[in-house]
């Protein structure tokens, strides 16, 4: 079924900010664009806590980041039967329990919608230029490392 | 070449330069490496940033790139580290 | 990861439900349950429109649905590293667009809620006692068939 | 066995069946298999419904089962078609 729609026609929604975003309102959004849209896959990743950690700092590239998840969401629309996809990534300082990204993908068939989340989430991880340090409530700070396992998982695709 | 581009660093790259952002003349360089060579034997801090342990990636005109990669006036150069989104 | 997080200390909520659902509160509700959470895997499936499909009738059969849907809910927390999991599938009446079922996997990793969250839609498919009826405009109505693919994809866990 | 047990037919069966619920003798009978033998020999339409093409599960108690499954005293029996939920 790969190929079924056409960039043109598959809907595209790329978002770089700062402030918070509404799942409800974006998957609504989303599954407003096809009556052929079946199933809706998505991720979000939260910040997630322990080991004292407060905080999660993300800075980004403005410009590129946009640029690099647009390229991203426009390969899976290639790759996979979609109707459409959503990407949205936040930067600044978010909180324990804060939303830090959310990927949509909708398509006719189940499969089409959780294998192109799936890629969407691996690619995003070492492919858009966004950095996170980790803020701990002793007031230490660290930059996260790539890590291999991620490079894989992009790598697989 | 001549001409400037405007260098950017990001992340832990960022805070060990000390800086954001620089304007650097061209002065007849062709590429990314041989720039951030001359850059290096003017400046002891960036040089001893960029000996130091890391991959360093690179953009040119926010297009990730190599250090082959040549250089015009007004091209915007960005070195940072591995990208850790998501 | 598989076992982190014991069947007691992880959650786990399973409705059958005529009325609609709120994606946007039940993530909120599932995120609520853990600071250890990391990522959030869901899919929604909605009624496809095409070839003059107006409607879809889904009957189940009560209490054995949710019973169902609860042991395999139980099996996605023993066999995934989750925080928690959402399972909640509607019957009746629902037209072109409408959400018909939502699984929710929360984990620390994401790999592990991307898993659980396809583990969940595909041996669901075949594995829950709901029945779809398709009722199409010119007043015809059909008994979906179960499909060969969803048994496989649902043997293949 | 003595006692009855409730018979339910979900989706295409019990339409064609007719009904989604009966109760019905157990007579002596001690499988699901036997039962539904019986009732076939005493009705017509029950036995057209099964005897036609298509897979038919089961269900004891609202636990899956085969038609091996013995039958019990104020048992619920379900018949229905492979599940198509989702």
């Amino acid at each position: 079924m790969a190929g079924l729609h056409s960039e043109a026609e598959a809907s595209l929604r790329v978002l770089v900010q700062e402030s918070p975003f509404d799942v409800g309102t974006e998957m609504a959004c989303l599954l407003a664009g096809s009556i052929h849209i079946g199933g809706l896959g998505s991720f979000l990743g939260v910040v997630r806590g322990g080991n004292g950690l407060v905080a999660l700092s993300l800075e980004h590239y403005p410009g590129m980041s946009e640029q690099m998840l647009t390229k991203l969401a426009s390969e899976a629309i290639r790759r996979f039967a979609l109707c459409g996809c959503t990407i949205i990534h936040r930067f600044g300082r978010l909180l324990v329990g804060e939303p830090v990204v959310l990927v949509l993908a909708a398509a006719p068939h189940r499969a089409d919608a959780l294998d192109a989340t799936r890629f969407l989430i691996d690619r995003l991880k070492t492919g858009a230029p966004f950095w996170k340090s980790e803020e701990f409530s002793d007031g230490r700070c660290r930059w996260i490392e790539s890590r291999v396992e991620d490079e894989e998982a992009a790598a697989g695709w | 070449m001549s001409g400037t581009v405007t260098v950017l660093y990001f992340a832990a790259l960022r805070e060990r330069v000390g800086r954001s952002r620089e304007v650097v003349s061209l002065d007849g360089v062709m590429t990314v490496g041989a720039m951030l060579m001359s850059r290096r034997d003017n400046d002891a801090v960036l040089d001893a940033v960029f000996s130091g342990p890391g991959t360093v990636r690179v953009a040119v005109n926010k297009i990730l790139a190599d250090f082959e990669a040549p250089l015009h006036d007004g091209d915007e150069v960005a070195f940072f580290p591995p990208m850790t989104g998501g």
